[in-house]
């Protein structure tokens, strides 16, 4: 685990710091420019620019052990992150006061208070200069999912917000704000999930923590500024946790290594500092009881909805979680943190099938899957952390492209509301198609989140106790509510009917930018279910064997043939649809009607004469779930386990 | 907010008969019933001005074909109280004969349709396997399975022999003792129960409010049975109407349980009670022409029926019309469609016992 | 290579015994109304005549839909059988009742439409059973495969007595038998006119009828892996068990939505999951 | 017709108890007192074994006021009159807009109408005779 | 050889009849005559169906709703007319609503008479109707042969192309 100075590794601190700088000067520039052609250029050479450094990163890595580096010439960051902590806290202290909210403001002055003790008491000591960053198969995912994911979103953004400014004029125009928060997203995620070193990824993480912030708060309503404080605050609050943890390790040489911190065995750390990494992790990947803010934060442009679902925020939650797994194995704090996740993956799934507005339901399901990976990260088996990882992989291109796709929709057909996408195949089809690969890659066997849910079974049924028990009980009832709202949704997108020529030009008018980021996202959900046993082999197996020092169990291991029957079987829905859909004998008008159908597609005679339109809804099991209640309960119950979590390591080691 | 919108009827395998509704829809959850009819309605109270007044009652009885006697019964009374002809004696006794078997043949069928309405197809096919014995006397007394034409203004057209009502009476207390099994499942099966209790309660306001009559009024807990009038011959036996308190659809099926168990009874009262030996007249000879007008009622398996019959001194009424049951029983049904599930109003439609036929005439 | 003999003869024996199934089926339940009933090989000659008989359809997309019902249904088996992880069949499984659902669903009428939806809350009140199940199968046996299940010495049924139960409760579900024929019934007079399968004609329906043989063979497979210490008991037990489901059939009326889903789900929760918990907490 | 004296009776029918068992129409066919002919209508209620009714003549083009506000269920009868004797009936709870029957004839039971048919079967001669006589006027009739 | 000979499926329609020919109908299915014994299922789904048992006659609104009915029907199917009104409209021909036997909405192939027509006389019917579809879809099938297209059972599509 020496730091690589020589060989192909040597690229890396450059290319670090280049993946930080770069997006962050590409945002500031953004800031300035406000003609929307330049505004064009400069989006997409940018992302080309970042897609490639990641991909240059990933390869400079080599797939080798894992590197650890500083800054060019072994510069001390300290002074730098100190003056970033105080900006930080200033600036939410000053947003605070102008808005009369002042929950953030004292989180803000309470981190301060720490930073200032730590740094100006002296208490924390000076970070290993050749080990700022740390570069394993974990960074690399997460390198390569912000650096391709992140840029097709920008791309995107390019597309929806003309549309959306368009389409909501009222709401001032702020999209040179809008794409320098972006950039600026991209380069604090590329810090944060290179980052070895704990106040370092501290920085970044508070800013990603402000970035969300502004992204929420964008269109400045009274509402959006409610949902953006409370984002906010239950970020700030993970984040004092950090600043917390920090503290409690400072005082242990090479305490704030995360590398270090990991690879001790397990029980041998400070539980009560890995609880509060661990909180931080969860308030960020919006599990129970914090999981309102990613609610809140639908109310945004939907491009910050994909970005913070994809590939940003959310993901730097579950990556700190992975990251703790195997100090976590095996204590208390890896269990609660295992049930928090497993909890909110099945209380949300609950609460999304009664939910009707598209975002929501995929910002549910994001939630889920996210409680799935921090279940996973808890448990900490190579297994379950296998799992985790490929989630997190699978989720991210397939979250990002439905979250694109819905936008495309909500600007075509000025709602979010899944019920009025019916007949989607026939009105809009190639967004119908691109929606179709989204909804796959989420749950049909046999896309990746599927075989990674499979994964997670397997691995379930090794864990000893009650906790395997319940484990597999919560999967077992989650998956079924995951193909219930699922389903619902591809009913819509499924159904046909006669369109008029003017509904057919509506997909026209989509923008290339979004075909285009669009088009790549459904390649990539293709492409990594084709890729599914590379991923696993080459990296994701690797990297849990890594970090565990045993190897995971994968699917391969397991059935070998049942990745060719699976692979097969992709092919053939679609085959048949391409043959179907050029045959013409059907008759749509011909739908059974109880005898009362009128001659056209989904019309029939009406009790009172004339005729009447047919109108289809899904069930929302009204009467069965009341899904305001189940999120307050669930909350409520992942409250508990949270305190439990925090308070239990402090009690049991005294 | 969007909701689903079922066409439910015409055409639907749970109505026997062509019944429309729009039920908006959410969830499954009714929210709103736009009700019609007109399917079936053929203008047969207007063929009084083609079809003289005794061929009038062969168009009567084809109102319906489930409570066809009742209605040839209805329309000869009719005309025999215009007339102020006096039937014989043997006549009315044999007209409540068929009259309560016609009953017992009702509600069977009704118990079977209710059954497979809920989904429970094995009592449908036995409570119409108990019905085909019924039949099977109908078709002994007087030839026919469905409709009879055994009623004559005056009269009856057939004499049923002693000893055959002896028959029919043995019959009967055979089938009571097999419907007791068939009438145990109804009111002990929890998944019936499941399926009726509670499901679209109509209270006994309402149902006075509504203008419900027969098992429906009775189901609410109003005790209105035509027969208490004591007309058509029905003084001389001895019955309380049938009355449960719950007012649902299991109250509802309750009620034609005990029914079908108080007909046969009444049906042992008629065949001990009426005047022995065979050959008796059975017919007045009517003469003349009607000139008058009058309202007959008459309790039909689904409930009171209203004859208004006005005629002028021709060959030809003036004025025919029947208000059948179903008729009065209908706007209850709709009311309590709404807030009840897609799944009950099939029971909720067919609780009512509804004759479409009957309503549109 | 047995596991590859398995899946085809699953692929190609399962319709005609899940099709004698239903066929017999129909003469019981004809004796248990005072019947005499169709012919044993009924079912055969509709799925013939639908074969042979116009297709009607309303939508592109139902047909290929239906197609994939019934390819995945038999893949399933045929995966069960050809020995893949038997954990990641109940996947497969739940994708084949998919494609019914969203081909029934995608048409516009509201009985199919409601009919689709049913389905959608049939797998929402089934699919927690049948991962757990073999959850549990796994679990105690320790193998992942139909192969390596039967090869155990340890006895299911002996182990898992309350998945078991859970099963028969479940599979009436599976099953579309009455009191849970809810999204369509095998008769006729249901509140949904035939529910799913209302837009459905021709050769369109022989799928779905093949694909329901094909899932009633899958349980029966599945009911022999609970009995993996004799298969022939397995399939007697099946058999058995399938005459419970057609007196049952016979003998309640249909349940609710809502009834369907609660009650799966708490018979799921409280036989198999106390099963399940009390396997793991004794420690096997 | 007077409405609101016959509202406040029939609304005491309600009061008291009685159900409105039938409502009648009778057309009564033009002649040379009334030349459009006019409509007899009867509005029975029940109470036991009692059954009383109301009676009214009106002519073609009358307003009879439904009794919906004391008997919401009489939408069926008052839809009926109006769709096939074309009384005309005001305020009706549910009103079904003349789609109860939508028969092949227009208001078939209209004095016009039944005129026609009778016209065309030759039978008129006998029914206007007897449309002329004086009608006989019970209110009230206990049993049937 | 064909399966039509012994999987008829029926759907029943109630024009405007008087329930006496539909309570027959129904009656078929039950144990005193058990068509199921000849593989005929009660469908109530015209889709489903190959044979089209019509009750009553015709008036001025279930005219539409036959018709719909009858088009619904895949091909090859029979219509049977069971009861008097059906066949002509029976006692109520001459009722100002109705317009006559259905025949005049859709082509009969059986003809049953009776009022009401008795569960006998409807089986006969049916066993006849089933002759009849032997007999239309052998006609089909030698269509198809030639390489004449399937009877166009609709309009083109409106759209979703």
């Amino acid at each position: 685990m020496a730091a690589a100075t020589a060989g192909p590794g040597s690229l890396l601190p450059a290319l670090t710091v280049f993946l930080v700088a770069f997006p962050l000067l590409a945002g500031v520039v953004l800031l300035f420019t406000t003609a929307p052609s330049v505004r064009n250029v400069i989006v997409v050479g940018a992302s080309t620019v970042v897609a490639l450094a990641s991909v240059a990163a990933a390869v400079a890595f080599g797939n080798g052990a894992d590197v650890f580096y500083g800054l060019p010439g072994d510069a001390s960051p300290q002074t730098a992150i100190f003056i970033a902590e105080v900006a930080i806290a200033l600036f939410v202290i000053g947003i605070g006061l102008h808005y009369r909210r002042f929950l953030a403001p004292a989180l803000a002055l309470a981190q301060l208070a720490i930073a200032i003790w730590l740094q100006v008491g002296g208490h924390e000591p000076a970070p290993d200069p050749s080990r700022l960053f740390w570069f394993d198969r974990l960074a690399m995912v997460l390198v390569l999912i912000v650096g391709i994911i992140g840029p097709l979103i920008c791309i995107h953004a390019l597309g929806y917000m003309r549309d959306y400014q368009r389409s909501y004029p009222l709401i001032r125009g702020r999209r040179t704000a809008f794409f320098f928060l972006l950039f600026l997203f991209l380069s604090s995620m590329f810090g944060l999930v290179l980052s070895n070193d704990l106040p370092l990824m501290l920085v970044f993480w508070e800013i990603t923590t402000l970035c969300s912030f502004l992204l929420i708060g964008y269109t400045r309503t009274p509402e959006t500024i409610g949902y953006a404080f409370r984002a906010l605050n239950m970020n700030l609050l993970g984040g004092l946790g950090f600043s917390i943890a920090i503290v409690l390790l400072s005082g242990r040489p090479g305490g704030l290594d995360l590398a270090r911190l990991t690879a001790q065995p397990a029980g041998a750390v400070l539980l009560p500092a890995i609880a509060l990494l661990a909180l931080a992790g969860l308030t960020k990947s919006a599990q129970m009881p914090f999981s309102s803010w990613l609610i809140g934060a639908m109310y945004a442009p939907t491009p910050t909805s994909a970005l913070l679902h994809s590939s940003t925020m959310v993901k730097a939650g579950v990556f700190l979680l992975l990251r703790l797994a195997p100090a976590m194995a095996g204590t208390e704090v890896g269990t609660l943190v295992a049930f928090v996740g497993l909890l909110t993956f099945l209380f949300v799934s609950l609460v999304a099938v009664t939910e009707q507005n598209t975002k929501k339901v995929l910002a549910y399901s994001t939630i889920a899957n996210l409680g799935l990976i921090a279940g996973c990260a808890g448990i900490a088996t190579p297994q379950t952390v296998w799992v985790g990882v490929m989630i997190v992989v699978f989720h991210a291109v397939a979250k990002s492209l439905l979250f694109l796709v819905v936008g495309t929709l909500e600007n075509r057909l000025y709602t979010k509301d899944m019920e009025h996408f019916d007949g989607l195949l026939s009105r809009m089809r190639r967004v119908s198609i691109l929606a179709l690969t989204g909804i796959a890659g989420m749950f049909v066997a046999p896309f990746g989140i599927v075989i990674a849910k499979w994964s997670a079974i397997r691995a379930f049924i090794e864990v000893p106790g009650w906790e395997g028990a319940a484990c597999l009980l919560i999967m077992a009832f989650g998956s079924a509510l995951t193909i219930f709202y699922w389903g619902k949704m591809l009913l819509k997108v499924l159904s046909t009917r006669a369109v008029d020529p003017g509904e057919r030009a509506l997909e026209e008018r989509v923008s290339g930018f979004e075909w285009f980021s669009e088009t790549a996202h459904a390649a990539g959900v293709v492409g990594v279910a084709a890729l599914v046993g590379v991923i696993s082999e080459r990296v994701v197996g690797p990297y849990a064997l890594g970090a565990f020092h045993a190897a995971p169990r994968t699917f391969l291991d397991v059935s070998p043939a049942m990745l060719v029957v699976l692979l097969a079987s992709v092919l053939f829905l679609p085959a048949l649809g391409f043959w179907a859909w050029r045959r013409r004998d059907y008759d749509q008008a011909d739908f059974y009607a109880s005898g009362r159908q009128a001659g056209a597609d989904r019309v029939v005679g009406a009790a009172l004469g004339g005729t009447r339109e047919i109108t289809l809804r899904n069930y929302y099991l009204e009467g069965v779930v009341d899904g305001g209640l189940v999120f307050r309960v669930g909350t409520a119950v992942c409250a508990l386990v949270l305190a439990a979590m925090v308070v239990v390591p402090a009690v049991v080691r005294a | 907010m969007k909701r689903t919108i079922v066409p439910l009827g015409p055409q639907h395998p749970v109505l026997p008969e062509p019944l429309v509704l729009d039920l908006v829809l959410e969830d499954e959850r009714v929210v709103d019933a736009v009700p019609t009819i007109g399917y079936i309605h053929r203008g047969l109270e207007a063929m009084v001005e083609k079809v003289e007044y005794t061929e009038m009652g062969f168009v009567a009885e084809r109102i319906c074909g489930i409570c066809s006697f009742m209605h040839g019964m209805g329309f000869c009374a009719s005309i025999e109280d215009i007339m102020g002809v006096e039937v014989p004696e043997r006549a009315r006794w044999l007209r409540l004969v068929w009259a309560e078997l016609s009953r017992i043949q009702s509600h069977l069928l009704w118990l079977g349709l209710g059954s497979d309405a809920f989904g429970f197809e094995n009592l449908f096919m036995h409570c119409w396997r108990m019905r085909e014995e019924i039949l099977d006397i109908f078709e002994a007394t007087t030839g026919g399975r469905i409709i009879f034409s055994v009623n004559r203004i005056g009269g009856v057209k057939r004499d049923i022999a002693d000893s055959e009502l002896a028959g029919i009476a043995e019959r009967l207390r055979a089938l009571g003792e097999r419907f007791a099994e068939i009438a145990r499942v109804f009111r002990a099966d929890p998944s019936i129960h499941h399926r009726l209790a509670g499901v679209g309660v109509l209270p006994a306001g309402e149902a006075l409010a509504a203008g419900a009559v027969g098992p429906m009024a009775r189901a609410s807990g109003l005790a209105t049975d035509t027969r208490l009038l004591g007309t058509h011959g029905y003084d001389r036996l001895d019955f309380e109407p049938v009355v449960e308190a719950g007012g649902d659809c299991l109250a509802r099926v309750l009620v034609r349980l005990r029914e079908v168990e108080q007909s046969i009874d009444l049906i042992r009262q008629l065949v001990d009670r009426m005047p022995k030996g065979d050959g008796q007249p059975i017919e007045t000879r009517v003469r003349g022409l009607p000139d008058g007008e009058t309202f007959m009622r008459l309790e039909q398996p689904r409930g009171e029926v209203v004859y208004y019959l006005k005629a002028n001194g021709t060959k030809y009424l003036e004025r025919f019309r029947a208000r059948t049951p179903t008729f009065a029983n209908i706007p209850a049904m709709i009311s309590l469609v709404r807030g009840h599930d897609l799944a009950d109003v099939p029971n909720i439609i067919l609780t009512i016992d509804p004759c479409i036929s009957c309503t549109e005439r | 290579m047995s596991g590859l003999a398995g899946a085809v003869l699953f692929v190609v024996l399962a319709p005609v015994a899940g099709g004698l199934l239903v066929g017999a089926d129909r003469v019981v339940t004809a004796r248990m109304q005072g019947r005499v009933g169709p012919p044993l090989l009924q079912p055969f000659y509709d799925v013939g005549k639908l074969l042979e008989k116009e297709a009607r359809q309303v939508n592109p997309v139902a047909e290929p839909l239906l197609l994939g019902h019934l390819a995945f249904m038999a893949l399933t088996g045929a995966l069960v059988l050809g020995g893949v992880d038997l954990l990641f069949t109940v996947f497969v499984f739940a994708l084949a009742a998919l494609c019914l659902v969203l081909a029934a669903g995608s048409v516009a009428s509201p009985f199919s439409h409601a009919g689709a939806e049913r389905e959608l809350i049939v797998l929402l009140a089934t699919e927690p059973f049948f991962i757990l199940m073999l959850a549990a199968v796994c679990k105690v046996t320790g193998a992942s495969t139909f192969a390596g299940v039967l090869a155990s010495p340890v006895a299911v049924a002996e182990e898992l007595p309350g998945v078991l139960l859970a099963f028969l409760f479940v599979a009436t579900v599976k099953l579309r038998k009455s009191p849970f024929d809810i999204a369509a019934s095998h008769h006729p007079h249901q509140e949904l006119v035939s529910g799913l399968t209302s837009d459905m004609s021709g050769r369109l329906l022989a799928y779905v009828h093949l694909a329901h043989w094909y899932e009633t063979a899958l349980l029966a497979v599945f009911v022999v892996l609970f009995f993996n210490r004799s298969v022939p008991l397995g399939l007697a037990v099946f058999l058995l068990a399938y005459a419970v489901e057609i007196l049952v059939d016979n003998s309640t009326s249909r349940a609710k939505w809502e009834l369907v889903l609660r009650s799966s789900w708490a018979v799921t929760l409280l036989f198999s999951g106390g099963n399940v918990l009390a396997v793991f907490l004794l420690g096997r | 017709m007077d409405g609101e004296r016959f509202l406040a009776r029939v609304a005491a029918y309600r009061a008291d108890g009685w159900r409105l068992s039938v409502i009648n129409t009778t057309a009564v066919l033009p002649s040379d007192e009334l030349p459009q002919g006019a409509f007899d209508i009867s509005w029975s209620f029940a109470l036991g074994t009692r059954l009383e009714h109301l009676r009214e003549r009106v002519v073609p083009g009358e307003e009879v006021p439904s009794v919906s506000p004391s008997f919401p269920s009489a939408f069926l009868y008052e839809n009926e009159m109006r769709e096939l004797f074309g009384v005309d009936v005001t305020g009706i709870a549910v009103d079904l807009r003349g789609q109860l029957y939508r028969t092949a004839t227009r208001v078939p039971f209209s004095p016009g109408a039944i005129r026609r048919r009778l016209e065309a079967t030759g039978r008129l001669g006998d029914g206007a005779r007897h449309a002329a006589k004086p009608q006989p006027r019970p209110t009230t009739e206990a049993g049937a | 050889m064909s399966f039509f000979r012994r999987s008829p499926w029926i759907l029943h329609y109630d024009g405007s009849s008087c329930n006496g020919c539909d309570i027959e109908v129904l009656a078929c299915l039950t144990p005193l005559y058990d068509v199921e014994r000849f593989g005929v299922v009660n469908t109530g789904n015209p889709k489903h169906a190959d044979i089209l048992l019509v009750t009553g006659s015709v008036n001025e609104r279930n005219v539409e709703i036959v018709e719909n009915l009858y088009r619904q029907m895949p091909d090859p199917k029979v219509v049977v007319a069971v009861g008097a009104c059906a066949c002509s409209g029976g006692i109520f021909a001459r009722a100002y609503n109705v317009q006559g036997g259905i025949d005049r909405v859709v082509p009969v192939d059986v003809y049953v008479p009776g009022c009401a027509a008795r569960p006998e006389r409807i089986i006969d019917g049916v066993v006849q109707g089933i002759a009849a579809l032997e007999g239309k879809r052998a006609a089909m099938a030698a269509g198809r042969r030639r390489g004449a297209l399937r009877p166009q059972s609709g309009s083109q599509p409106a759209g979703a192309a």
